[in-house]
């Protein structure tokens, strides 16, 4: 059997066992290489699922929609590691009971689908942990070197014609399973901290302000990249925050439900070489 | 002064500057202001389209601008008086604005009260909580021609007593032989020395039972007040075409432009603001 | 030219340590460079990224951020809290090219009114030396004009 | 008599506009991203894309744009307007959709009050339509009524001849004719065969649609939950569009000085019909789609007796979950009128 079809009889043996409630998942998009969310609720529904190497997605975002857990219902999902990630982070931040979900594990590597153990975030601890000794020291990104390589000017430069295109979409927030605050800081208008125009000076201040607010929290999934309608490299600039985290605190952000938040917590003796 | 009226052809979305003359308050976070022109160009315009149950954008720059029923009457444009309850970015700068100062107003936009279809019958105002000033602004325009109209029934209510607004309105009018005022607060609002009644708004109007014959209804509060007093009305055999009733949704441009004050079909900055009730049952409830 | 530039400098203090230092710099008469815009706040631990983004929005060409040394908050941990938050801020503006010579950090105690007075002298001379924040001022120019292509 | 515009000719056709005083701007594509862009040579014209990323909206409507210069001193108010620069402009290669797009959205800002920001940069702007000759899965023009060639909207029309040779020209107003007089003698007469126009199939029935939209108890149809259910509630479907118009006032600046702007705002975004009291008319992700769809195809024709749709297909094209209105509106022609 293949792997799509495996978890199709699994999603269909948790819905009509009353495990959960529903399960989210993939379905076909309106191309050949385009995934769709799909929200499956009956045995039935669970026949257009698709689990292939194109569902490379992050779902858990629609795990904290609003009103979906009130019930106390389970709910099933597909997740990749980056997905189960999120999923702890959620779970560690309070937004979510994380025993209401079962996730449905699969990883894509190389356009290779493979299915993983498990069905509760904590039976993927193993495989996250491995992940963490495993991420490189230093992220083998041509563009990343090129603005590393960067005096300061150079990299402002670089940043005002990426942010330039920007035009306020949100989309990147909207995607961000990380970003649920039911009102953002853009929002927020007594004070107006962050310029709501998206001229370049507004576009800077907005990308600075989430890549901040997503330092030691993203996990990498890449939904931002995927759903910028312009293209900003979004997802470059909260992988070298990801990577400057771990670095100063050994923090890998999703580790486990009960993982500090890294700007939540604090040691006595970290670093401060640059406090004069 | 006609260059600044080309300009203001040329902009739309340019304000006229304001003086904050007088200020009032007139609950617990509740203030009138009381403006004045300083063009005479842009008072004039006002004068001539200005009618009752028209609406505004006052201003605060550095701010932002937010929509208000112009509260006083068209029998009155020698100044705009409006009222406004102290919650956001927008009413917290008129807030800290004093007596002096120059604010801003656009307008007036929107539909109005058809008055002259009101002539020689009777009126009944229904209103509650801060919702009085656009009924305020119909009352006063039917009360400066009196002898034009039949009953004059006003029912007010709101939480507390001290919610109440236009107090010092409210004991003129009492005073007066040719209206009715029936007064009431929320069951728990009301204070030791309060003489009026107590109990909410529709069931108030019921108890005060007016007649539907040749009689025009003209009610404003918030959703859920409309909805019962809707209610109570139909009981008390008033037909939707003689209610009058005003929509207030989030506005930005006041002309139709900007996209987000539509119910339905209905945009109400142009539409509207001024509906009867049969206007409004036949909008899509579910955007209401 | 640079010689005449006056830098304009924005220091988000805490109000317990560093503000008590800058008063003590006052009282014993030392004298520091007048370029610096004090914003007292109850913490470090207050002290938010946005408005180190806000000085800059506003046009400012460098900004400091100073508390109490480790251990000596007033509320116990604000200093610990805000030092975590500094480290990952500074290393995201660094990346996106706005010099971390320009956002400064320091602990200056009560007592410290001579640290306090030679950190202004020499946080201006240092911004003074890298010149105005002319990247910026651009962008905050460019709201200004009207929308071209 | 028909008249040709040569491709080789085309660089001295921009050299020439740009010499009478006017922005040349097409379509330009960079590393990651395509837009319509001015440019000062042919050579950073690229007409081969089936159409920028960004429609052409934001050269009439900009993303940002300040309306109102403000200074406040002692009791007085000083207020200084700013009204675009006058600035003549020819957009050459522009995609039938977006064209139209622009003449959709006349009448909105025109309706009784005339927005001049809108105004003086439509009839400052030429706009040379180029008739597709490919399109994608995500196109959707004809289903609007309107082709892969549509004039509406454009002052110029251009034909692409076979081999790549150059365009048969269609002058359709004054502007466009003023543009093409500039550069009469490298255009030369004579006629050559056209290359074939796209095929876009139609994707959906408009007319079915509008008909269960216009029908009252369908606002409260199920359908709009379960259509929309994966939407997450960003503007990318809306500020890609070149129709959807709608935009935000915010002030900039301080108690002394500052500017008041027009910025882009989207119904898809919660606080945009949220009031003060924390009522919020459309509350859920299903009642903002549905106002999206409705707007466009039943209470914009109701006033302005067009469709808010040009067909161009960025919705669905660059939607982060795949939703869009082709996907809607199929799915609303499969159900019970």
């Amino acid at each position: 059997m293949t792997i799509q079809e495996t978890y199709k009889t699994r999603a269909k043996e948790l819905l009509s066992s009353g495990r959960v409630k529903m399960v989210v998942g993939y379905k076909a998009g309106s191309t050949p290489d385009r995934r769709r969310p799909h929200f499956i609720r009956t045995p039935e529904e669970a026949d257009r699922l698709i689990l292939d190497s194109a569902c490379i997605a992050n779902l858990s975002g629609y795990l904290i929609t609003e009103g979906l857990l009130s019930d106390e219902k389970s709910v099933g999902i597909f997740l990749k590691p980056d997905g189960v990630r999120s999923l702890n982070i959620l779970a560690a931040e309070s937004q979510l009971n994380i025993e209401q979900i079962v996730v449905l594990g699969f990883d894509v590597n190389n356009n290779e689908i493979t299915a993983l153990k498990g069905e509760k975030a904590e039976d993927f601890s193993t495989l996250i942990e491995s992940l963490k000794e495993h991420v490189p020291q230093t992220p083998g990104n041509p563009l990343l070197e090129r603005i590393e390589a960067m005096n300061a000017k150079e990299r402002f430069a670089f940043w005002e014609a990426e942010f330039s295109r920007c035009i306020k979409c949100y989309a990147c927030r909207q995607a961000c399973p990380m970003c649920y605050c039911r009102r953002c800081i853009v929002d927020c208008n007594q004070p107006q901290w962050v310029n709501t125009s998206s001229h370049t000076l507004g576009n800077f201040e907005w990308n600075i302000v989430r890549a901040f607010h997503l330092s030691g929290r993203c996990v990498g999934c890449g939904n931002c990249d995927r759903a910028c309608p312009v293209n900003i490299p979004l997802r470059l600039i909260n992988a070298k925050m990801a990577h400057e985290v771990l670095g100063a605190f050994d923090h890998f952000a999703g580790m486990s439900q009960t993982q500090e938040p890294v700007l939540a917590s604090f040691k006595k003796d970290d670093s401060e070489t640059f406090i004069l | 002064m006609t260059e600044n009226i080309q300009t203001a052809q040329q902009n739309i979305y340019k304000p006229a500057i304001m003086k904050i003359v007088a200020r009032h308050d007139e609950a617990p976070g509740v203030r009138t202001m009381k403006l004045e022109f300083q063009n005479p160009a842009e008072h004039e315009l006002f004068k001539q389209n200005y009618r009752t149950g028209m609406f505004g954008l006052y201003g605060v720059y550095g701010e932002g601008e937010s929509t208000f029923c112009v509260a006083s009457p068209e029998t009155r444009n020698e100044y705009i008086e409006f009222t406004f309850r102290q919650s956001g970015r927008v009413t917290t700068a008129l807030a800290n604005s004093d007596i002096g100062d120059l604010i801003t107003f656009r307008g007036p936009y929107g539909n109005r009260f058809p008055i002259e279809k009101f002539y020689g019958k009777n009126l009944i105002f229904v209103s509650g909580g801060i919702a009085l000033p656009p009924t305020r602004s119909v009352i006063w325009s039917c009360l400066d021609q009196r002898e034009k109209f039949g009953k004059i029934t006003i029912v007010y209510g709101a939480r507390t007593v001290a919610d109440l607004v236009y107090k010092h309105e409210l004991e003129e009018w009492e005073r007066r032989d040719d209206i009715d005022l029936v007064l009431t607060v929320d069951p728990g609002g009301e204070s030791p020395d309060w003489k009026h009644r107590v109990g909410f708004v529709p069931t108030v109007l019921e108890q005060a039972a007016p007649s539907p014959d040749n009689c025009i209804a003209v009610i404003c509060g918030p959703p859920i007040m409309i909805k019962f007093t809707l209610i109570s009305l139909k009981k008390l055999g008033f037909d939707e075409p003689n209610v009058y009733t005003t929509l207030e949704n989030r506005m930005k441009c006041g002309v139709g432009k900007c996209g987000r004050c539509n119910v339905g079909s209905i945009y109400v900055c142009k539409e509207g603001p001024v509906f009867t009730a049969a206007e409004v049952s036949r909008m899509p409830q579910g955007d209401l | 030219m640079n010689e005449l530039f006056e830098p304009e400098i924005v220091a988000f203090v805490c109000t317990y340590c560093t503000y008590a230092g800058a008063d003590l710099a006052g009282t014993s008469r030392l004298k520091y460079a007048p370029n610096v815009r004090i914003i007292r706040l109850p913490c470090t631990g207050r002290i938010s990224p946005m408005f180190i983004l806000k000085a800059l929005q506003k046009g400012a060409d460098g900004v400091l951020v100073s508390g109490c040394h480790p251990g000596d908050c007033h509320f116990t941990h604000g200093n610990y809290h805000a030092r975590r938050r500094w480290m990952v801020f500074r290393a995201l503006l660094e990346f996106m090219g706005i010099p971390s010579e320009r956002v400064k950090f320091s602990w200056i105690s009560a007592a410290e009114g001579g640290k306090f007075a030679d950190l202004m002298n020499s946080v201006t001379e240092d911004i003074r030396k890298l010149g105005p924040f002319d990247q910026y001022k651009e962008l905050i120019r460019e709201t200004e004009t009207p929308a071209t292509f | 008599m028909t008249r040709i515009l040569l491709r080789d000719k085309l660089d001295n056709c921009v050299a020439r506009w740009r010499k009478a005083g006017l922005t040349v701007i097409g379509p330009v594509k960079k590393e990651t991203f395509s837009s319509y862009a001015a440019v000062e040579n042919a050579a950073e014209l690229d007409l081969s894309m089936i159409m920028p990323d960004r429609s052409i909206k934001g050269l009439f409507f900009p993303q940002t744009e300040p309306m109102l210069h403000y200074t406040i001193k002692k009791q007085a108010l000083d207020i200084k307007d700013f009204t675009p620069p006058p600035e003549k402009r020819i957009i050459f290669g522009a995609r039938p959709c977006d064209a139209s797009g622009m003449a959709i959205d006349d009448p909105l800002f025109g309706w009784d009050y005339k927005d001049n920001f809108w105004f003086q940069r439509r009839n400052e702007t030429v706009i040379v339509t180029i008739a597709c000759t490919k399109a994608d899965d995500f196109c959707m023009c004809t289903s609007l009524k309107l082709a892969p060639d549509s004039t509406k909207g454009s002052d110029v029309m251009l034909r692409p001849l076979q081999n790549n040779r150059g365009w048969l020209v269609e002058e359709l107003t004054d502007r466009g004719r003023d543009a093409f007089n500039e550069i009469a003698d490298l255009l030369q007469d004579g006629s050559e065969p056209e290359a074939s126009i796209a095929v876009v199939p139609e994707k959906f029935d408009l007319d079915a649609c509008v008909t269960w939209l216009q029908k009252t108890e369908n606002f409260e149809s199920t359908f709009w939950k379960e259509i929309s259910m994966r939407c997450i509630g960003c503007a990318s479907c809306t500020f890609l569009c070149p129709t959807c118009h709608c935009f935000d006032f915010q002030d900039e600046g301080d108690t002394y000085s500052g500017i008041r702007r027009k910025n882009w705002d989207s119904c898809s975004f919660a606080l945009f019909t949220m009031h003060t009291s924390g009522h919020n008319p459309r509350a859920t992700q299903s009642a903002r789609w549905r106002q999206r769809i409705m707007h466009k195809f039943n209470y914009f024709p109701g006033k302005f007796n067009v469709n808010s749709c040009s067909g161009c297909g960025r919705c669905s094209r660059q939607c982060p979950v795949d939703m869009g209105i082709t996907e809607t509106l199929q799915a609303i022609s499969t159900l019970q009128p």
